[in-house]
């Protein structure tokens, strides 16, 4: 069991490599794109922690690095990856939307990693593989037609699947509920699949309902789907201002602020070790990502036909 | 021993569910008693039940099911009912299947099959030979077998060669009947293999002790068709000619292909649209590495492919037009 | 107002229609395919009677003959298409699945013709045009993505579109409830769509839903959608002998022909009077279309770009 | 007065939506104050917000939508957010659009925009050039302005030609100034259009007073890279080239093209994969009708596009490359 220090580590190294790595942004010392995760990182660590990180298999998406940290807890590699740095995850052949690293993978196609999540939940149902799939989507990827066919799969063929919903209302500029029909609960429903929901973006709340869901989905071999509500602090992704956002809805939630939660149970000493900490350990990874050497183009040619 | 293209290739999946408990086929329609809307999967389902998966109509979410079961090992081998429904698999087989064989440099047994091909009277949307969605992808490979190739052996080599297959089926080959090689074949001409470091075989059809006029280069469906333009041209113009046929379309060993070709004179032959084809990249490469004394390609006119006999016939290469174009061609 | 004779007429029409393309195929008089609706007559031929042909569009799908029959009366053009004569709808360069007339189209991707449904909707309605577009579907086409993408769609803007499920419980051999989770009634609710359903086949009782969801659309230029359970009692295309169907299954609903169930409410000679007279038209229709011109290929190149 | 090629592509746009208002814009986060990813559309949902759709993530239902929209006598231009999506597409193109256009033979105005390409460290879904998957498809054209032509004009014949119109953008170009024609640039070359029946031009940048050596054929995002490559070959090597620009990608006017060519050495550059790519068929086709000194394709070699810089410029076709693989194979 990890107490309340370590979760506040684990959520302040995600908080603190997204801002440095807007930083390095920033000034332009990166190319490319990349989707920060400030305010959802509860959801990557509680589920993330309460998975079986040996069996379980986790797709991600484009805004991956919170759940890709919440496994490794390695920022070089990610921030080297991201760098396009030979000791990045990949050598920095993906960079930061196309990753993988044993059971974790992410692509840069919104939901499309969920029919292949379907695909792997079956193959462990069909090799009698214990452990399940962790699938992470957003409320964008909610309107894909392949996501849609992919619930009903999941469900026909009860694959061991927990669908991870991230709802931070948004997909990029656009407000999901004003594309969006009825609502999740109901459409999920639809499938036949059981739904759990939490709508405080609280660490707590959502690590309680998520060991239920995958306790479901792990006993009964059998598609569970679990909708957090949540808000997402940065742009969508490296240079967006969030202009379609009202002041309001960013205030409300800023004072929702689910670190700021955690850090209230810990002492103030604490938490600046913990944040002093993690700085460093940050800063060193970027410092030492960023001197890194790149890779040689060779490298691309190992898994190439021809 | 005579066999049909679709009982060989039936007895190919056969025996790979026999053999491999991870080979799955997966579907619309393919369980018993169906079988298949070709009928290809007949009986596979009654012997090995656990490893048919039989899907609802959702092309993209079984594609896609099937790469994550490749992911963690299996072999899985999906059809698609026509090749012009995987219109409806490009994302999934472009920006995912392909991409993880490549840059996450994994081994994945993954195929995909579909039979291809008009002369059927189906009409626009069951007509096409669309596997050129896939030509030159990197990470890909489209293999189509011929009535010269086994395409039982050749489905058995796709699921173990560790990489993205698109497997082209033609629906008029599956119930003709597989012909030999290193045979004089009609009392007109031999099929050999062309020697080459390919997995996947090229061969020759020549006719004996003649100096081809022309060499053509074809693939898939369209074999028995030039094979019949070959005795044609003999029987008639006492033109011979020598037919080289591909079975692995994307990765072309142009060495091989360059030693094999007897004839100052190639002509490329499709079923697809000529513009922009298959052809048109052959007789680019092949011209690039040295000159001809003619070269063109073949294939179907641009235009959508009809449905009434009159019509498909003038939009796609039939025998006619094929015996027509070449003679016209290498006069 | 039509009464049961003309009723009757437009079904055995249809029926007749289906099963004289059915004895020509077997008798290799026609090459190709094609998909029969003997036993779905009711539904085609409700709706169409109660829509506005000149204001309206349809969107059919492979299973169409009904449908063009029921909006043309004209299965000279429909046989001759489908024999790829040069009178034939198309001038034969569609045949059975690829056909349009006027404001009747279909193609053969099934449920391809959803979204387009959708946009001809928008189009309606951006354009300030009377009518509503009525789409045809089936059960099988209900996984396809984008037609689940389309129901999103047709909700979100409010279009006027009637989706019309003729679900005849399978997609060629595939029972669809052994791949479908869930129901439909759950699905359609679960975007917002108001939802109708008929159980029986028969022709009064689609009529009347049919008129309120037509009504719905109409009235509130928004979608509906309405649900037909009905039957097949030919194969799915020429050749299927339907060896995936039980026996009960078949008698059962074999006893409760639509047809049948009209044909009681006429009396015996002038049903077999309309029957008689039918048959001649549509032998004579076969025999025509049979006996006139291919067309000539030059047609096709008309509207082909370069 | 000089203009980038987004306000210019900005004011196409603008112009469109104030003189016919059955012109329509439809996309994901096209919308204000987004404006798109690329912001090609920023503004216009203040100037005409009924005519702006912003959509779900529901790449083929609206896209299917647009055809819909179209086939009832409205004017979509569907925006595709990066071109890697177009996949999505494949189907209601292929085998809805394009049939519908040429089964039915109807006029109708339809047009998807997207932008291609690379060089931006995006990774391998989001820097392709899949134009490619429309090549040669009957029905289908595919249209790609270059800094050299105004793109606003280019949509807006695109809208009006009555016919299904892929429109290709590339993002590097987006902040690029167009260049002007029949006019000195740079000291060093004109840009002159080439007669042709064409709709959509070809020009030829020529160095004025030398015989070329060789001839560049080439399209869209590759157009600057290929006139620094022209500049450096005269400034380093004293070779003089010619580049001739094509914008409409599938209907090529050969005629115009051959008599336009005046080297005896043509080279084609793409960004897209080399093998089976665009500049094969070109090539194969000026051979067929003429024979040449030397052709050549030059296009990404046959990998996906990785993102590290390093990485991407050793697979893409940098002005480096090209440069280098010129001057070997015209020596
Ligand atoms: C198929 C596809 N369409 C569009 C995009 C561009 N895009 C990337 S992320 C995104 C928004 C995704 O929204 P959501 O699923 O809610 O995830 P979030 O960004 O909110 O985490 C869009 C439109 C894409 N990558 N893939
Ligand atoms: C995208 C696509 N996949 C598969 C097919 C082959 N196919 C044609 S009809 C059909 C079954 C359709 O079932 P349903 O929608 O229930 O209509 P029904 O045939 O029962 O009228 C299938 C699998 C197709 N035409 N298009
Ligand atoms: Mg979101
Ligand atoms: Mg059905």
């Amino acid at each position: 069991m990890k107490n309340k220090n370590n979760i506040y580590k684990s959520l302040y190294l995600i908080r603190s490599f997204e801002q440095t790595l807007e930083t390095y942004f920033s000034k332009g010392q990166i190319r490319g794109t990349t989707h920060g995760c400030i305010g959802q990182e509860v959801i990557a660590v509680a589920a993330i922690n309460n998975i079986n990180i040996e069996q379980d298999w986790i797709t991600s998406n484009h805004r991956c690095h919170g759940h890709f940290l919440a496994i490794t807890n390695d920022p070089l590699v990610l921030a080297a990856e991201i760098m396009g740095k030979n000791i990045g995850v990949l050598n920095g052949r993906g960079a930061s939307q196309h990753i993988r690293l044993k059971h974790f993978l992410t692509n840069g196609i919104t939901g499309g990693m969920i029919p292949i999540a379907c695909g792997l939940a079956l193959s462990k149902k069909l090799k009698n593989e214990p452990g399940i799939v962790l699938a992470f989507l957003g409320d964008g990827a909610m309107n894909e037609g392949y996501v849609m066919e992919s619930l009903n799969l999941a469900s026909i063929y009860h694959v061991p699947i927990l669908f991870l919903l991230e709802n931070n209302m948004y997909a990029m500029s656009t407000r999901s509920a004003n594309v969006t029909a009825g609502n999740y609960q109901k459409r999920i429903d639809s499938y036949d699949i059981p739904y759990f929901e939490t709508k405080d973006n609280d660490y707590f709340t959502i690590k309680k309902t998520f060991q239920e869901a995958y306790k479901f989905v792990k006993s009964q071999t059998k598609p569970a789907f679990m909708e957090c509500k949540t808000f997402r602090f940065c742009g969508h992704s490296k240079s967006d201002k969030k202009e379609y956002m009202s002041q309001q809805e960013i205030q409300k939630w800023n004072l929702e602020d689910p670190l700021l939660k955690i850090r209230k149970d810990i002492s103030e000493e604490e938490a600046i070790k913990i944040e002093e900490e993690v700085k460093t350990i940050v800063k060193e990874a970027f410092q030492t990502a960023s001197s890194s050497s790149p890779p040689d183009p060779t490298i691309i040619l190992k898994h190439v036909a021809n | 021993m005579s066999i049909t293209y679709i009982n060989d290739l039936r007895n190919g999946l056969r025996e790979l569910l026999k053999s491999d408990k991870t080979v799955y086929l997966i579907g619309e329609d393919i369980g018993d008693p169906y079988g298949g809307a070709f009928k290809v999967t007949k009986g596979l389902s009654l012997e090995y039940p656990n490893n048919i998966i039989q899907t609802p109509m959702s092309e993209q979410g079984f594609t896609g099911m099937g790469i994550g079961m490749a992911l963690n090992g299996l072999k899985p081998i999906v059809e698609i009912m026509f090749g012009d429904f995987i219109t409806l698999t490009i994302d999934q087989i472009i920006n995912h299947l392909a991409k993880f064989y490549e840059v996450y440099q994994i081994d994945i047994s993954f195929v995909l099959r579909t039979p291809s091909g008009g002369f059927r009277g189906y009409g626009p949307t069951h007509s096409q030979s669309l596997e050129r969605l896939f030509f030159g992808i990197p990470g890909i490979t489209v293999i189509a077998p011929s009535i010269i190739n086994s395409p039982g052996k050749m489905i058995t080599k796709s699921v173990y060669c560790n990489r993205p297959i698109i497997f082209i089926e033609n629906k008029l080959d599956y119930s003709k009947v597989l012909l030999p090689t290193n045979k004089l074949i009609n009392d007109i001409c031999f099929i050999n293999p062309i020697d080459s470091v390919q997995n996947f075989p090229m061969h020759k059809i020549t006719i004996p002790e003649m100096q081809p006029e022309a060499t053509i280069i074809t693939y898939g469906g369209m074999v028995p068709a030039c094979m019949k333009v070959q005795e044609e041209l003999l029987m008639e113009e006492e033109i011979s000619t020598e037919i080289i046929t591909i079975s692995n379309l994307t990765d072309i060993d142009f060495t091989s292909l360059l030693n094999s070709i007897e004839s100052r004179k190639v002509i490329t032959i499709e079923e697809s649209w000529e513009k922009f084809g298959w052809g048109s990249y052959i007789t680019s490469k092949l011209t690039q590495s040295k000159p001809f004394e003619h070269t063109s390609n073949i294939g179907a006119k641009n235009c959508y492919i009809p449905a009434a006999k009159e019509l498909e016939d003038y939009v796609l290469p039939t025998t006619k037009t094929i015996y027509k174009r070449i003679l016209e061609e290498i006069k």
